[in-house]
């Protein structure tokens, strides 16, 4: 964006920075009750939270990029209110990201270092895809490979979002069969507070949404087991889906354009994921609140999730069986009935030898022998 | 009157009235009487061959009469005893004429003779049809009464 | 192992066929077989519950015809059957079921639990854990020609004296008759009225008739006991005669299971069908009725109540005839509650009449019987089963009912128009 | 392994060793049960009741009369929790997509709210089924092992779907998990015990009807 900015790594306090921008108090503290209503805080925080922002000293941001498609670069970028989205970017300080930076070479890996020893224990490190820990060789950068890299930035860093799914679960690189050996950060960084802030890509409010988040409370916040914001990540697609009315009353679109399709039905039967996938997609929407990948007539394919790309075909109802088939069921059957032939000619036998056995019973017989 | 077979014997039966069929009754199962070995079954062809008997009598006797014979069946699968089974029919003689039936006489001459058939399975001699010329002969008494 | 568990044990190997196995394998334990069988219903032991009755056999199913029974017993898991639980069993199997088939027409899965029992008692009998009474039934059907003991010139005594009282001739070993008519060792025994009413009634309708000196008896205590071998040996005698006579048909009396051991089971234990028809006497009175045949004249004016014998209507199918009968001759006829196919047996049947062991229970499960008779509030009682209708005489006595009990062949009799 | 992995696991190679099993099992102890053959019946049937059999596997299902009255607890719960259970197994949209998937073949789905109120019914029928098999004293003398397994898993299933759909207990997707892991355990329980009466009912009930029918005592 600004590489004077960038290059500047001892960053003043946000509110002077909002004032050389020409924001007013009055806009900023709309930006601060939108994001206390995303994170889900009580109203009254926004004044809390534009005073924290505002005295805050500009927040040093390394950004990492590793086994990755940009895309979560891309979402970023592509937020629903650019003003807003330029304010992020006067709150934080970034001072290292691939894509953004203007610097190339040996100065982007001095801007690197530099920031790291300016802002040591308290810089805060992005990370989106994923470490190849199979050949150094398949992924680094600047002759140091993704997870050296990895491992050096982190050990200054006050704490690590990891973004996109790659970053935070290993993503679509690891995928069967993990060429890489693909893993994710928290897989590699252990004593580190990391936010993982899944999806392929992530919602880009959802990610400056934990960025604010940082900033005002200098902490991070509540996280579910996958270490996933519970504020972005606590309930499924399902649950917040507008469709749900149909699937609930039966109603559901059988292919991708049958009429059920056009009147919105839902997509469960076409391997809809949205019951089995956390995320805010069904109430942030994308491109400034315009939809969402099931209001434009396609199921949730469950990226946010960890291994989703593995977690059965993506056109198959949740419902269906991964791999089963008819012709396995018949296999089944006929070693079933070769079992079965072979426990019919014992029982026969057996039943036979006590025919073979049967002595005629006379009426002196009806009498027990005594043991 | 003389009484040779049993047509006469039963339409001299069907003269009765339902008080003398039953006295008649008693006599045939008293004729086989020896047959039977039950206390109450005497008792009761006692009873029914009075002529002064009253309801309560006649009730009791049939009581016991039908105890009499209940007790003495011979239960299926069981081992026949003949002469119990005789014993059995006199019970059931002595039944007959105390119960209301069409014609109880009848009836009692029916089982008594079954009584002399038991006892002659029981001892293989045949002296079954000679009960029914006793039978001719206590009717033909009875009725010169 | 004794030598005759292990006969028992073999037994039960041979007679376990695919119906036996779905049935085990159906069983859910619902406990409602209880609720069908008068010997829990009138003491509430829950050991008389029908599918209880049969676990030995079942055990020797799951053990020798399942894969996961056969891996059990290899690896010693399962219990064995042995010669004390087959003692302890009998009189589960004999004295508290009269194999009346009513469980195995309430089963929601459909168990025949009455046919099991009949081919647990295969094994039962042969591992000697019969009743003595029954075992002694058994040797006198066998060595004398009849369960109580009776011979050919004692049927002759009462031919005799049916002629005398009927002055009826009744027809013995006539070549080329219709029909070939048993009797049941009761009816010989204690009601000497059904021959006279069958003759009486034939003679009236015309019907050719014969009684085979060789062939009177219609029981069968080989069925009750459950010994195959036997019962064979005891319907050979009646194929025999039959075959001999060239009849066209046998008529079963008023017994009911003499009418299982020849219609049902008289064919599949001689191996082969019958060239000839069986039918009970009822059937046959109806058919005459319908023909035209059996007339009869005046009516009972007693309140009347019928007993379906087990044998006859739930294993027997006749349940109409005996009411289109009764309606010619009874002006007052009331159905109990239950009549018909799910009467409830009178206890006494499935030989355990015959076993004195079972006495007081039978008279313990004689209490329902007692209240459908009473809530029918008669006085005379009818059936088509000498058996049934002494045990009933024996249970009314017991409870001091006074109600009179008659055979309805013999009923019949008493309104036939003859002579005309 | 993460929830939506077990998830994943449990619709993948769980799934297809339960269904082998479970094939595998039904088809072997249909064999164990004909391959003991039955003589041939010689005595000549009645024919007024052709077809006893194959009606009997219906008619069965009802109550003989008086019976009702006699055993409700057993006939209406035993109705009710069958009939819940058959709606939510065959009537519930994401299990006709199951079924869709291994036949072909699909039919209507009741709505969700329905399918929920007849499982809360079997659930309910089930416990009420439990007390009252501890209770009656001829159901407890029956019971062994067997049939308190029987009705484990048989509840399993209904209780981890009714959790799932209403997101009790665990999260959704490990909810599922169980839930699809319960009906693995179901499956392969199913052919080797009286659960098994699934489908020998009708073979039984058929022989059942057949007997009486040849009587002539059809049903």
């Amino acid at each position: 964006m600004k590489p004077k900015q960038m290059m500047d790594t001892s960053p003043g306090t946000v509110g002077e920075g909002l004032r050389q921008r020409g924001v007013t108090r009055r806009e900023f503290l709309k930006f601060c009750t939108a994001m206390t209503g995303m994170l889900a805080l009580p109203p009254s925080m926004a004044k809390v939270m534009a005073e924290a922002i505002s005295k805050a000293r500009r927040q040093s941001v390394i950004w990492l990029s590793f086994q990755e498609c940009t895309g979560c670069t891309e979402s970023i970028t592509r937020s629903h209110s650019p003003t807003l989205e330029t304010l992020i970017f006067d709150l934080i300080s970034l001072d290292y990201h691939h894509t953004l930076q203007a610097a190339s070479g040996a100065a982007a890996e001095h801007a690197r270092e530099q920031a790291m020893k300016d802002n040591d224990g308290k810089y805060l490190l992005i990370v989106d895809g994923s470490i190849p820990m199979g050949n150094a060789g398949y992924s680094c950068i600047a002759g140091i490979s993704n997870y050296d890299m990895l491992v050096e930035t982190a050990k200054g860093a006050a704490a690590i979002v990891a973004v996109g799914t790659c970053a935070t679960y290993g993503g679509i690189p690891k995928a069967n069969p993990n060429p890489t050996g693909a893993v994710s950060v928290a897989d590699i960084i252990k004593d580190k507070p990391i936010i993982n802030v899944p999806g392929c890509p992530p919602i880009p409010v959802v990610m400056t949404g934990v960025l604010t988040h940082f900033l005002t409370f200098g902490s991070i916040p509540e996280l579910d087991a996958l270490g996933r914001p519970k504020a972005f990540y606590g309930e499924t697609i399902h649950d917040r889906c507008y469709r749900r009315p149909f699937y609930d009353q039966g109603k559901f679109a059988e292919t991708f354009d049958d009429e059920a399709a056009r009147k919105g039905w839902c997509l469960f039967k076409l391997g809809c994921k949205g019951p089995v996938t956390y995320n805010a997609c069904a109430t942030t929407k994308w491109n400034e609140g315009t939809s969402f990948p099931i209001e434009s007539g396609h199921g949730c394919i469950g990226c946010s999730e960890p291994n989703f790309w593995d977690a059965g075909p993506l056109y198959k109802a949740l419902s269906m069986p991964v791999s089963a088939t008819g012709s396995m069921l018949g296999a089944a059957a006929a070693a079933g009935a070769a079992a079965g032939v072979a426990v019919t000619w014992y029982n026969r036998s057996t039943k036979a030898q006590a025919k073979a056995a049967h002595a005629k019973v006379t009426v002196q017989e009806l009498t027990r022998e005594e043991k | 009157m003389t009484i040779t077979n049993d047509s006469e014997f039963k339409a001299a039966i069907a003269k009765l009235t339902k008080a003398g069929q039953r006295q008649v009754g008693a006599r045939f199962a008293e004729s086989v009487l020896a047959l039977c070995k039950d206390a109450r079954v005497k008792h009761a062809i006692a009873t029914a061959m009075r002529a002064d008997i009253t309801e309560e009598e006649l009730a009791a006797a049939l009581d016991s009469a039908k105890k009499a014979s209940v007790d003495s069946f011979t239960l299926c699968g069981k081992e026949c005893d003949w002469n119990s089974q005789a014993g059995h029919f006199v019970a059931e003689a002595a039944l007959a004429c105390l119960k209301s039936g069409t014609t109880p006489a009848w009836d009692a001459a029916m089982h008594a003779r079954m009584a002399r058939t038991s006892e002659s399975i029981a001892t293989g001699v045949g002296t079954d049809n000679a009960e029914a010329a006793v039978q001719y002969r206590i009717l033909a008494e009875f009725m010169k009464d | 192992m004794s030598a005759t568990l292990e006969k028992g044990l073999n037994a039960f190997k041979e007679v376990i066929d695919t119906p036996i196995a779905s049935y085990f394998s159906s069983c859910v334990h619902c406990g409602l077989c209880a609720e069908a069988c008068l010997f829990y219903n009138e003491t509430g032991d829950p050991k008389y519950t029908p599918i209880h009755k049969l676990e030995p056999l079942r055990r020797v199913w799951k053990q020798e015809y399942t894969l996961l029974g056969k891996l059990g017993k290899m690896l010693g898991l399962s219990k064995p059957v042995t010669d004390e639980e087959l003692t302890e069993w009998e009189p589960l199997v004999y004295d508290s079921c009269s194999m009346c088939g009513r469980c195995s027409l309430v089963c929601p899965v459909g168990n025949d639990i009455t046919y099991m029992i009949r081919k647990m008692r295969e094994g039962m009998s042969a591992s000697g854990h019969a009743p003595e009474d029954m075992k002694g039934a058994t040797k006198r059907a066998i060595e004398i020609g009849s369960p109580m003991g009776i011979k050919w010139p004692a049927v002759q005594a009462q031919i005799k004296h049916v002629q005398a009282e009927t002055d009826i001739e009744v027809p013995v070993d006539k070549q080329g008759a219709d029909y070939l008519v048993l009797m049941s060792s009761m009816e010989i025994i204690n009601f000497p009225e059904y021959l006279s009413a069958i003759s009486r009634i034939f003679k009236q309708a015309g019907v050719s008739w014969t009684l085979a000196p060789d062939a009177f008896e219609a029981t069968n205590s080989g069925i009750q006991i459950g010994a195959s071998d036997l019962a064979r040996e005891i319907v050979s005698r009646i194929v025999v005669a039959a075959e001999r006579l060239k009849v066209k048909c046998v008529i079963s009396p008023e017994c009911g299971h003499a009418f299982t051991a020849i219609r049902w089971e008289g064919p599949n234990l001689m191996g082969k069908p019958f060239g000839f028809e069986v039918k009970h006497i009822l059937e046959v009175l109806d058919e005459l009725h319908a023909a035209g045949k059996l007339k009869t004249r005046g009516k009972d004016k007693r309140p009347l109540t019928y007993h379906d014998p087990c044998q006859i209507a739930r294993r027997g199918g006749v349940v109409e005839q005996p009411r289109r009968l009764l309606g010619e001759v009874a002006e007052d006829f009331r159905e109990m509650p239950d009549a018909g196919v799910m009467n409830w047996c009178c206890g006494g049947g499935g030989g355990v009449s015959a076993n004195s062991r079972a006495e007081p229970l039978r008279l313990e499960v004689f209490k329902v019987k007692k209240r459908q008779i009473e809530s029918t509030g008669v006085h005379t009682l009818i059936t088509a089963c000498a058996n049934c209708r002494i045990v009933m005489e024996e249970g009314l006595e017991h409870y001091h009912m006074k109600v009179e009990v008659l055979g309805l062949t013999e009923l019949l009799a008493e309104y036939l128009v003859e002579g005309e | 392994m993460n929830h939506l992995d077990l998830l994943t696991f449990a619709r993948g190679s769980a799934l297809n060793w339960a269904l082998i099993i479970f094939v595998a099992g039904t088809v072997l102890r249909f064999f164990e049960i004909f391959g003991l053959s039955r003589k041939t019946d010689l005595a000549r049937p009645r024919t007024d009741s052709p077809g006893s059999g194959w009606r009997t596997m219906l008619t069965r299902s009802i109550p003989p009369q008086g019976m009702l009255k006699r055993e409700p607890v057993t006939y209406i719960a035993g109705y009710v929790f069958h009939l819940g259970l058959f709606l939510a197994i065959f009537f519930f949209a994401p299990h006709i997509e199951f079924f869709r998937s291994i036949t072909g073949l699909s039919w209507f789905a009741l709505p969700s709210a329905l399918v929920d109120a007849s499982v809360v019914a079997a659930i309910v029928a089930l416990a009420v089924l439990l007390a009252h098999r501890l209770n009656n004293p001829v159901k407890r003398m029956l019971s062994g092992f067997g049939d308190y397994l029987a009705w484990t898993v048989t509840l399993l299933p209904l209780l981890t779907g009714y959790m799932a759909y209403h997101h009790l207990m665990f999260e959704y997707t490990l909810m599922l998990s169980l839930h699809i892991f319960s009906v693995e355990l179901l499956l392969v329980l199913l052919p080797f015990t009286k659960l098994f009466h699934t489908f020998s009912v009708f073979v039984s009930r058929w022989y059942n009807g057949d007997f009486f029918g040849r009587k002539g005592v059809a049903s």
